[in-house]
């Protein structure tokens, strides 16, 4: 059982140092600043890398045996689970919508990590800092795999999610988390561990992670628990990682504290933007709910990130700048977001619907101040024509913000009838924002933000028709072309819930349908 | 029956994702590697170029001199996802705790001559530092490498990479004290015998092409080092001399070696096969690196097996360019 | 400011004008939420100002019931954050609307769904 | 002061872990969300190895805890012999 029994000697910190650090050397056939070419050019200082204090000490044997052990658990359940047909045990098909978003939205993210930590893994200087970035590579990676597998079986009964890499890629609300995890990518080492260790897993993962698997197992959705829990376990070192890089950039000189501290800013303004997506699966996606967004962010965002930036004010560091404004927008992004997708439904391959009235009796009391005044005319406005078959369906592309790249559908601080709206001059042309911090954003790293790949942007530029497509033709259709562009299969994949093949399916699966399924 | 409605009215709509459906030949049940694997890699529309790369990509197929048309050609034949490699490590650390309790428990160290001890912690504590620059490679090619079917088992390899020199690490404690480490630090950082390897792993550190990383470290350098240490040393010497607790305590190494081999020339002979270029440059690399980590290791192989260790080397480096020969890449 | 690189890192932006067919307007109608979000709209610059609420806005505002309700000659515009008098006999560049800028219009004495800004 | 938190699966494994942080912080507040077991203690939380050897009758490895552990938050201390979580302010 013990794994350390041959090295009595040594205690856990100089056994697992000689296990790391005391392999590496100062290299003299090459120099150092070639063989480590990306640690310097941020400005952030280190003096000694030796202070980098290991986050879990675990070394490779150990970590065998642990996530061997973790596997063989989790594809136990997986492989039960598709032999039961475990899917047809979720709450409602309309759950499977969660899912959807997940493998198109989350699940590319795990591989964005993975490579980003194989790249930090190899560019770090310091040995310690190295092997946990390499670490949380094969830990991304894992995860991305094991989401692919359970979600795999989902695949096979469910539209949505059949063609989730290729949407990653193109489609138009994908462009969100990707042009989020590409920003970490491409920036330098120290910036990418401060944006996904730090900022991401540390302050904001949890509210990924725990409410969406808190609602799965509410929601009857015992596979992809299971693959969640066991991926947390592996977030947890992650975290770890986070605190201890972001604790060893503060006391390794003082001119990393302004970097540092912009890299916050920055980051978690864009994790948060980036979980509004979650905020609109939690409130809206879960047919039985397990706590509301605004419920969730108070929990880990508030109480936790509070105890956290207090607790790293005595290096100078405050809370980020967006914090405030994260804050009171926990009364608004999730209604704001779900009426975008209900919007540009025919665009997006998963199904949006209108709440019940037993569900808007659940926002009403869990958003007292806000749902009834702003959001539920909407929706019931949109249900009485929905009913009188005219259900809206927006075929307009939107205006999006150049930062995060979600439409311009967030309104202002403390006045949720205006739309928010922000800009910025910079070398002849205009960029436009939802947010000040998306705009500061921008304004600090212009030449970065002017290569967005906007999605309704690149539509008019003509790059997102299939090969060989002529829009000057007679009677073109851009939006057909696109969602071919997209490889949707329009009418299986987009559309409100209401007829749609998932909802007619899962009745007739539950033996609810009428008998038409007798037919096949 | 129940069963048999369900049956006919469960019909799946699919059997895979259209990404793993492309490179299968179509929509038919794909396996646990095929899924974890296939088009996994973004590979289009990249928002910013990497300010620590302007230019290139973020993945960019172009950092290597190879060409293919699809890179998903560079199939691991041990088909490998996380799940079956980490289950894979998973018992041969089982095997490996339980060489190391045996060797303890049965005090096998002492009865060791301490000359075989010494010879032992000589020749392999310096190699904890070469192994250290394998994991460096490999995390390389997994991040600048192009494709997922290359770059996931070169992140794997780099794991295993960094294992063995924990494992050697291990050896070092359990043969000898914290020292013998220090020792074979300094070994690898000053003693002649060593500076050839030395600078050998420095100068692939700067390699920067992925591919030719790949048949550096991997095919070239490793393919040259584990049968000569592992093979030649403590398996027809050391363990022949009373070092049977070496033999144990480094068991995982050979063996790995031989497994990973198949991934490597697997991968060598699919690139070879997209093109005359390819062929060209894999020619050029696994020419100039093989002769490259034969000099580097021939003091070494002195060191280790003495008169005899040119012999030994000259063996694995035969055995090497038939290994080549194999894979299509001919010198 | 400016972006921190390691080499010189300067691109040409991927959404200059010569990219497009036609310049890009955006578009927004304040309280009406119920559309998520401003339009974005590529406009050739001869077009009648005047024209948008003629032509184009029909077609994308018309489901809300206010839409026809809107009295134009009241609308208040802003350009780019700043009030603006728009003249609708004259074309979008004569107006001074260049690609990418961003127009809204409020239509005083209608807020949306059942008053809600919708 | 505010709270350190550790959550780990709710299942069989974890419960002697759960059992020795109660038994060694008499300031831990237990709740249950679906699927979990979440631990919050004002300012600091020990993980004891002897505590939970003495539950279980058997040796245990501290870093077994990764198995089940879900998510924490605090600054981490970990040693062979013990894990504590705590916040410096």
């Amino acid at each position: 059982m013990d794994t350390r029994v041959a090295s009595k000697k040594l205690g856990l910190k100089e056994r697992y140092a000689a296990m790391t650090r005391g392999l590496g050397w100062e290299t003299s056939y090459q120099p150092m600043d070639k063989v480590f070419p990306y640690d310097k050019y941020e400005g952030i200082k280190i003096h000694d890398w030796d202070k980098w204090q290991d986050p879990f000490r675990l070394t490779m044997d150990a970590y065998w045996k642990y996530q061997g052990e973790k596997e063989k658990k989790l594809y136990a359940v997986i492989e039960a689970f598709a032999q039961n047909n475990g899917q047809l045990g979720v709450a409602d098909a309309r759950y499977v919508n969660a899912l959807k978003l997940f493998i198109q939205g989350v699940t590319p993210l795990e591989y964005y990590a993975h490579r980003g930590f194989a790249h930090v893994g190899r560019q770090f200087t310091g040995e310690g800092a190295r092997v946990a970035a390499q670490m949380q590579s094969i830990d991304e990676l894992r995860h991305y795999q094991t989401e692919t597998h359970a979600i795999s079986h989902y695949n096979k009964y469910f539209n949505g999610m059949h063609h989730s890499n290729h949407w990653f890629d193109r489609v138009w609300y994908l462009s969100v988390p990707k042009s989020f995890f590409e920003d970490a990518c491409t920036g330098g080492p120290f910036e990418f561990l401060t944006a996904v260790s730090f900022s991401f897993e540390y302050v904001l993962t949890n509210l990924l992670f725990v409410p969406f698997m808190s609602g799965a197992a509410h929601n009857g959705d015992m596979s992809t628990v299971t693959f969640g829990f066991s991926a947390q376990s592996d977030e947890s070192r992650h975290m770890t990682l986070g605190i201890e890089c972001i604790k060893f950039l503060l006391e390794q000189d003082p001119d990393n504290v302004p970097i540092v501290q912009r890299w916050i800013d920055k980051w978690f303004w864009r994790g948060y933007r980036l979980l509004t997506l979650v905020a609109m699966m939690q409130d809206y996606m879960l047919p039985k709910r397990v706590m509301s967004w605004k419920e969730a962010w108070e929990m880990y965002a508030e109480e936790n990130g509070g105890a956290l930036f207090k607790d790293l004010a005595r290096y100078g560091i405050r809370e980020p700048a967006g914090w405030k404004q994260a804050c009171e927008g926990k009364d608004h992004i999730s209604h704001q977001a779900w009426n975008t997708f209900y919007n540009y439904n025919a665009a997006a391959p998963f199904h949006t619907w209108i709440p019940s009235d037993e569900e808007m009796a659940w926002l009403s009391e869990k958003y007292p101040t806000t749902f009834d005044k702003y959001y539920r005319p909407r929706l019931e406005f949109f249900r009485e024509q929905q009913q009188a078959g005219n259900r809206f369906y927006n075929k307009t592309l939107p205006m999006l913000c150049t930062t995060c790249q979600i439409p311009m559908l967030f309104t202002e601080e403390g006045d949720a009838s205006k739309i928010c709206y922000r800009d910025s001059d910079y070398k002849a042309y205009k960029y436009h924002f939802c947010s000040d911090h998306c705009k500061s954003i921008f304004d600090h790293e212009p030449e970065k933000y002017v290569q967005s790949w906007l999605p309704v942007h690149q539509i008019y530029q003509g790059h997102c028709f299939p090969d060989g497509t002529d829009p000057t033709a007679e009677g073109f259709d851009p939006l057909m072309a696109v969602l071919k562009y997209y490889e949707m299969e329009v009418g299986r994949d987009n559309f409100d819930f209401e007829g749609s093949e998932d909802q007619k399916n899962f009745a007739m699966w539950k033996g609810e349908a009428p008998a038409q399924g007798e037919q096949k | 029956m129940n069963i048999d409605l369900q049956a006919r009215e469960i019909t799946p709509l699919r059997q895979t994702y259209a990404h793993v459906a492309k490179y299968i030949g179509g929509d038919k049940a794909a396996s646990r590697y095929q899924e974890a694997t296939f088009g996994a890699q973004p590979m289009v529309n990249f928002h910013y170029r990497p300010t620590w790369d302007p230019n290139h990509e973020l993945f960019d197929a172009g950092r290597s001199k190879i060409v293919l048309s699809d890179w998903y050609v560079l199939k691991d034949p041990r088909q490998f996802y996380y799940a079956t490699w980490t289950m894979t490590r998973a018992r041969q650390q089982d095997a490996m705790e339980a060489n190391f309790q045996f060797v303890e428990q049965r005090g096998m160290v002492g009865k060791m001559p301490d000359g075989v001890r010494e010879k032992a912690l000589t020749v392999l504590m310096p190699l904890r530092h070469a192994a250290w620059g394998a994991n460096m490679n490999n995390a390389s090619i997994c991040a600048y490498g192009y494709g997922t079917a290359f770059t996931a088992p070169a992140m794997f390899h780099a794991m295993d990479n960094l294992g063995v020199a924990q494992y050697l690490t291990r050896l070092g404690l359990t043969l000898g004290d914290p020292q013998c480490l220090e020792a074979g630090k300094q070994a690898w950082l000053n003693a002649p015998e060593w500076q050839g390897l030395r600078r050998l792993v420095e100068d692939s550190f700067v390699v920067q092409d992925p591919f030719e990383l790949f048949v550096a470290q991997n095919f070239a350098l490793d393919g040259l080092l584990y049968p000569l240490i592992y093979g030649g040393f403590v398996d027809d010497h050391v363990a022949l001399q009373g070092g049977t607790a070496v033999a144990m305590l480094t068991s995982f190494m050979p063996e790995w070696h031989d497994e990973s081999a198949r991934w490597v020339d697997a991968v060598i002979k699919a690139a070879g096969a997209g093109s005359d270029a390819n062929r060209a440059w894999l020619r050029d690399w696994t020419g100039h690196w093989m002769d490259r980590a034969q000099a580097a290791l021939s003091p070494i192989a002195r060191l280790a097996l003495g008169e005899t260790g040119e012999t030994v080397l000259s063996d694995a480096r035969e055995q090497l360019q038939a290994r080549l020969a194999k894979t299509g890449i001919a010198v | 400011m400016s972006v921190v690189a390691i080499a010189p890192y300067e691109f040409t932006p991927r959404d200059v004008r010569e990219n497009f067919p036609a310049p890009l307007l955006y578009i927004g109608w304040e309280d009406h939420l119920m559309f998520c979000a401003p339009f974005c709209l590529p406009l050739p610059p001869e077009t009648p100002f005047g024209a948008l609420s003629a032509a184009v806005l029909p077609g994308i505002y018309g489901y809300h019931p206010d839409f026809a309700k809107i009295d134009w000659a009241q609308a208040e515009w802003k350009k780019n954050g700043q009030p603006w008098t728009p003249d609708p006999a004259k074309s979008l560049a004569e107006n001074g609307l260049v690609h990418k800028d961003a127009i809204r219009f409020r239509t005083p004495g209608l807020s949306g769904i059942k008053g809600s800004f919708s | 002061m505010s709270d350190v938190f550790i959550a780990f699966q709710h299942n069989e494994e974890s419960r002697p872990v759960i059992d020795a942080i109660v038994a060694d912080n008499p300031n831990a507040v237990l709740t249950h969300p679906t699927g979990l077991v979440k631990i919050n203690a004002p300012g600091s939380l020990t993980i004891r190895r002897e505590t939970i050897e003495g539950l279980t009758g058997r040796p245990y490895d501290l870093q077994a805890i990764h198995v089940n552990l879900v998510t924490l938050s605090g600054h981490i201390d970990e040693d062979d012999d013990q894990l504590t979580l705590s916040w410096k302010h």
